[in-house]
């Protein structure tokens, strides 16, 4: 029941556009940037911003809750990074149906799913998880050799990202490196940097880690150091936060994949503001990941959040 | 000898009404009982001068749907609180049943079916909490942590970490048709309530309940089986788990493999606030249906108004607190 | 051997170290009241309780009836007519007065599964029995948590009676009774035993047991070191007894 | 009069210490304490059976340095639940802390005083729900409940979600640094059990702990202050969420925004292994060490000996159940 | 007036819709004992609970050795040297005895903040104390939880008795006591009384009452209906007393 939501705004003064996003938790860094840039976007270009966040990564419910009530409200448009891909497909049909643009953010909604719930997704943006994860998978072979043993330290299992990440790894070292085990550590640094230097005592011989969150990253690596093994065995991490990079120019992770979530959260606010004037918009936009490694990790950091300035991204939806 | 006028009589001048009514009024039980309907009372009203769109029938009844779940939860926990116990492993086994329910739907077995075995695995998780309880004797906090764990595991192994997509018209029927607005999956999760206080306070079984909640062994001392009793009220909170489940796919489309711990803790939390004893042996239904309603109008309506995401735990936890002192304050 | 309604032969008990029963015999005849007295800590609470199932002896058996039986849980003996009024384990607190007379023997209406309590009938009921006690209780629908001791007792005591078939157990009855209240209770026990019903009864008072008793059996650290007839023994004899102060009448 | 021998002598022929054996061995709170270190050693063996790395030095002082977090947060649960309570918003205490001593940080104030201010930090939390508790009389459970909320939101809120970054040595040092192999953060924690443990058994105020968790109206009928006792031991709680904060700190290199309930369900588990009654009135120092212990050796060694994500979940929740199903068995 | 040690005027007290106290007033002489009786539910336990600031009264004063005195707390009415043997709240039942015995009274030793109990100490006197009132009660590390119904009693007595330092009242506190440990108990409360303190007992024993007391209060449905000498009344005029047969004496 949202009737009033579709009140098209007075056309060209984009300032009354009043936009929705609905995002996974603001503890992790990695959303946190995505809220900003959005944020950022929003200021930017003078629209109003309402961000609301899961309350934890596995908060289906919970999120889909919060998107319901944003609905009552009637925003002029809805962004939406789910937890899951259908939980929030019940409060965006009503959504839909009342013609207001909806813009996919990260996680891909369940696209058979979303047309059976009649549920019509005006643009996705995001990255394609399992790419990233190749491009990580790809940087671990150039560090190693053939028949390295490397161990996967996971997210939180079941995590639709962090096993899109996993799996694209796995793919891309499919034969050339030994995957030795995967655990999990529930993106929390603490935990990353104790499973793997339990990992390192169990096999010495281990000559990576991968993972898919750049906080476990870090934690991985100070266990690698205070094991002495620094140089020794690789941590690549996804993400690419500012500690990362810091840490690559600093000599210590070798490598990360940088994501841009705060490149994201920007243009799905472009997505939005496109849509909301009517302009025909590409129904996804992927946003591009960048190898970071010792050569690139300056211009990265100094660029930071944004991409960096040989890393030309234009407005997909200008 | 029976028909004696005792000499200690206590009726005094004031009539009888008044004093009904200042009983009522100096009983800490109705105190306790008012917290969540107050609560509920107050949040509506401030909430509503805020923004006037919260107090709107398409606002409540989508609020009343979204808080369906919770409900069901609250409900389930109801019964393991009053045996002095708790069911840490209640958000697991919604995990595990949308799990199994997405692996029988995977299997090609009809829709109701499906929905049978994710209520089926409740209430075996709740079966074995309770025979472990009521048998091996070890306090509930560590059979169904550890239960909640061993839970988690199996929805992980069994899905391997995947939800499984269950797009049926049928079943997302239930979370989005409604009856003159108000949701049915609601509506559901009122006729179970309705159910349940039957249960608790219309057959034995409840009374045992209650019984044993209170004191086990002057339970066991007038001849009840205790360790039956607490079966029984474990294999109902499980139970709720699995129609917590049932419901949960529903809503989102999916079976959900990952333990989502808030259910646990609001369902918990509206419990208490519902005004049933941590200490067992005293409960209501209605208290935590009301307060389920009230955490997740409170959810919502930060939203409404607009509270930043960086701001609404630090809320809810001040509501939260607020609304128990209030009460208490009073005494 | 018809006369006799309990035999209790060479119960023994161990509590961890503790010998809280080291052979105890004893035997109550129909219809009569048997006295149980001795020291705190002697262990009458614990040979009633081995009676009614609540404890399982280590050794020894127990005959009712003049057959040999094993109650492995209070329901057992419930079934077999035997009420018990407990010395501390009596009441469920949080519940109301009538929900604990009724405890387990709910009255419910409806057929097979479908059974409903009958509230109404039970209050009535309820209320009716404890009036008949004479003891002075609040409305029957009030938890009997915030009863002064007296009250409870007298709740306790009311469940006990109402329900008995043969035999009815008192763990010091009157103990926090006042003297209306003992009054009171010591004419149900008569009216009761004169209904034909067995009454076996553990008190610290002399004079009660006197005035109620027909058989008095003495414990002392866990054994039952004398059994007389009442009306064979004075009081100052009794005291003898317990003290040990003489070992035989 | 009182050097008359009892008529009533309780001794056997049997000699006094195969009686004291023997009483040892009947009391079921020996064996309720026994839980965490039998089931320590029989996890031990396993592991070591299925890799022999698991029982050598570099590993066994690994596991006890990341066990360190665990004993800390346990030792604080130990005070709450000892007064037959819980504080739920343990966990979220640390993540506080560990912001607030990262704001301390990037304040540039000297190191010191930044770990000062994380423990100042839990203690605040601390006495907050101490004073709710004690004062206002409303449940633990809720109070916590709430506050967890309320201090997820405050971290959230002063962090903006994002950790900070304290690259001391000297921070560092505790956890790196060994004296013959063990940790100086394991020896810290060590050394916090010892003062406790004085805290708990040697002092006026630990008796009076657990009389109130005991039974705080025959507590309050002695004349103890009920609500000032419950004060200190949630301070104390509060106080060791501190604690933990500087020392995840310490072991992570950065402050920690996000909440990790795992710290709080551990710290319970940890806890009731160890043989703490939930229902208050009895503790040790000791047991829930232990039981800290065990459950990371449980986690590490899953991981040594390399089960997969998947499956550790279903084991660590078999082990508890199992761990405290053989005590219990026994009885 | 220097002879009342107590005196308690007007006290009111209502629970709810419960008027457990109407205007009690009693006064008890120094270095007496003086009891007070009355039905279940007179309000003797609540009157006890106003004295010692367990309960605060609605309205009235109380009045000790001429001074009014407001306790707030337990605490101040035993720094004021009154103890209290409650017929409820006796002891923590987790902690051993001598720990009960010892509560918020702890033997410490060290200076300023850095105190710690002196355990053996505290133990090896618990042992002498509850030896010396020659109840049958184990060692004294043992938690008070596994003790029978008599040796608790025993041992909340035991406190009273230890720490009273001019007034000890005692609710009920042979109810749960055999023969021998009664009359230990009147043993005590008579030492206790030669040495100069004051006793308040409340009993639904009228014997002990007599052979202990001097003074009699009797309680009636929240009021003290008549207060008497003991000498000047009979065991059958106290029972008319109470039961309200008769009126004065
Ligand atoms: N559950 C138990 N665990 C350990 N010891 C027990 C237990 N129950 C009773 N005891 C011990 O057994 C002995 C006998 O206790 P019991 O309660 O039978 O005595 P009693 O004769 O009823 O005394 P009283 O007159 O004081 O009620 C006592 O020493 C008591 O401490
Ligand atoms: N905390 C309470 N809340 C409500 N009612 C109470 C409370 N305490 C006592 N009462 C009521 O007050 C009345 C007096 O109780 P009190 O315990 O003082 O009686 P008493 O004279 O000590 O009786 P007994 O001889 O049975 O111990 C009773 O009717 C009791 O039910
Ligand atoms: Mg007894
Ligand atoms: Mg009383």
């Amino acid at each position: 029941g949202c009737s009033s939501s579709s009140t098209p705004s007075s056309t060209g003064s984009s300032g009354s556009i009043k936009i929705a996003l609905v995002l996974k938790p603001l503890d992790n860094t990695y959303f946190g940037a995505m809220a900003q840039g959005a944020q950022a976007e929003a200021t930017k270009d003078g629209v109003s911003l309402t961000v609301v966040a899961a309350d934890n990564v596995t908060d289906d419910s919970g999120q889909a809750a919060k998107l319901n009530a944003l609905a009552t409200e009637g925003y002029d448009c809805y962004i939406v990074n789910p937890t899951s891909q259908t939980n929030l497909l019940t409060g965006l049909a009503p959504i839909s149906a009342a013609g207001t643009p909806i813009v996919n953010l990260d996680l891909p909604i369940d696209t058979s799913a979303a047309k059976s719930a009649g549920v019509n997704i005006t643009t996705y943006v995001g990255t394609n998880n399992e790419t990233a994860g190749q491009a990580g998978g790809k940087a671990m072979m150039n560090l190693l050799s053939k028949g390295d043993g490397v161990a996967l330290i996971g997210g939180l299992v079941g995590d639709p990202g962090s096993n899109a990440r996993l799996k694209g790894f796995t793919d891309a070292v499919n034969g050339t490196l030994t995957i030795t085990q995967t655990v999990a550590a529930d993106f929390d640094k603490a935990k990353a940097k104790s499973a793997a230097a339990t990992i390192l005592l169990a096999n010495p011989n281990i000559k990576g880690f991968f993972t898919p969150s750049g906080d476990m990253a870090l934690g991985i690596q100070q266990a690698v150091e205070e094991a002495g093994k620094k140089g020794q065995v690789a941590v690549i991490g996804i993400d690419g936060t500012q500690d990362q990079l810091k840490d690559i120019v600093a000599g210590g992770e070798p490598a990360a994949i940088e994501q841009f979530p705060y490149l994201m959260g920007a243009q799905s606010v472009q997505a939005c503001i496109a849509a909301h004037s009517g302009k025909t918009i590409p129904t996804s936009v992927e946003t591009p990941v960048l190898t970071v490694t010792k050569d690139n990790a300056q211009a990265a950091l100094d660029a930071f959040p944004a991409p960096p300035s040989d890393f030309v991204v234009p407005n997909p939806f200008q | 000898m029976s028909t004696q006028t005792s000499p200690v009589d206590t009726t005094n001048p004031i009539t009888a009404s008044t004093r009904t009514l200042r009983r009522r009024l100096a009983n800490e039980d109705l105190w306790t009982r008012a917290t969540a309907p107050v609560a509920l009372v107050v949040l509506t009203v401030t909430f509503t001068i805020v923004n006037p769109k919260f107090l709107t029938w398409p606002s409540l009844t989508s609020m009343l749907a979204d808080s369906t779940i919770p409900i069901v939860l609250a409900l389930g926990a109801t019964f393991a609180v009053t045996l002095a116990g708790i069911d840490l492993s209640l958000a697991s086994t919604v995990a595990l049943g949308s799990v199994t329910m997405g692996l029988a739907y995977q299997a090609g077995l009809p829709l109701w079916l499906c929905c049978l075995v994710a209520m089926a695995t409740g209430l075996s998780v709740g079966a074995l909490n309770g025979v472990i309880i009521g048998w091996v004797r070890i306090p509930d906090f560590i059979v169904t942590l550890g239960s909640m764990s061993l839970v988690m595991g199996l929805s992980l192994i069994f899905s391997q970490g995947k939800p499984v997509q269950i797009p049926e018209r049928a079943l997302t029927f239930v979370s989005i048709t409604s009856v003159g607005g108000i949701r049915f999956n609601f509506l559901i999760a009122l006729a179970i309530g309705v159910l349940l206080h039957i249960v608790l306070f219309h057959t034995r079984f409840g009374t045992h309940l209650l019984a044993v909640g209170d004191n086990p062994d002057a339970a066991r001392a007038m001849g009840l089986k205790v360790a039956r009793v607490k079966l029984a009220g474990y294999v109902i909170c499980g139970l709720m788990g699995g129609v917590g489940a049932v419901l949960l796919t529903s809503y989102i489309g999916s079976s959900q493999p990952a333990t989502n711990t808030d259910y646990l803790l609001k369902a918990i939390a509206a419990v208490v606030l519902g005004g049933v004893s941590l200490f067992g042996g005293r409960a209501t239904i209605i208290g935590p249906i009301l307060g389920a309603i009230l955490l997740t109008f409170l959810q919502s309506g930060l939203t409404l108004v607009g509270v930043s995401a960086f701001y609404s735990p630090l809320v809810i936890g001040i509501v939260v607190i607020a609304a128990a002192m209030l009460m208490r304050g009073r005494k | 051997m018809n006369d006799i309604k309990v035999e209790l032969r060479d119960i023994r008990k161990t509590f961890g170290s503790v010998e809280a029963l080291k052979g105890a015999s004893l035997t109550a005849r129909r219809g009569e009241v048997t006295a149980i007295v001795g020291d705190n800590g002697a262990g009458k609470s614990t040979l009633v309780k081995c009676l009614t199932g609540l404890i399982t002896p280590d050794s020894g058996t127990i005959t009712i009836d003049g057959k040999d039986v094993r109650f492995s849980s209070p329901k057992h003996a419930r079934a077999a007519g035997i009420e018990t009024v407990y010395q501390d384990l009596a009441l469920s607190d949080q519940l109301s007065i009538w929900q604990n007379l009724y405890m387990d023997r709910e009255l419910t209406a409806g057929i097979g599964p479908l059974r409903f309590l009958r509230r109404g009938e039970m209050k009535r009921e309820a209320h009716r029995l404890v009036a008949d006690l004479a003891v002075n209780v609040p409305s029957v629908t009030r938890a009997v948590k915030r009863l002064s001791g007296g009250q409870r007792q007298a709740v306790a005591i009311a469940r006990g009676v109402m329900w008995a078939r043969g035999l009815i157990i008192l763990d010091e009855p009157t103990a926090a009774l006042g003297l209306r209240e003992t009054a009171q209770v010591e004419g149900l026990i008569r009216r009761v035993v004169d209904a034909g019903e067995t009454v076996l009864v553990v008190s610290h008072n002399f004079e009660q047991v006197k005035r109620l008793s027909s058989q008095v059996w003495v414990m002392r650290a866990g054994n039952v070191v004398q059994g007389v007839r009442t009306e064979d023994v004075s009081g100052e004899e009794l005291v003898g007894l317990v003290t040990g102060a003489i070992t035989a009448v």
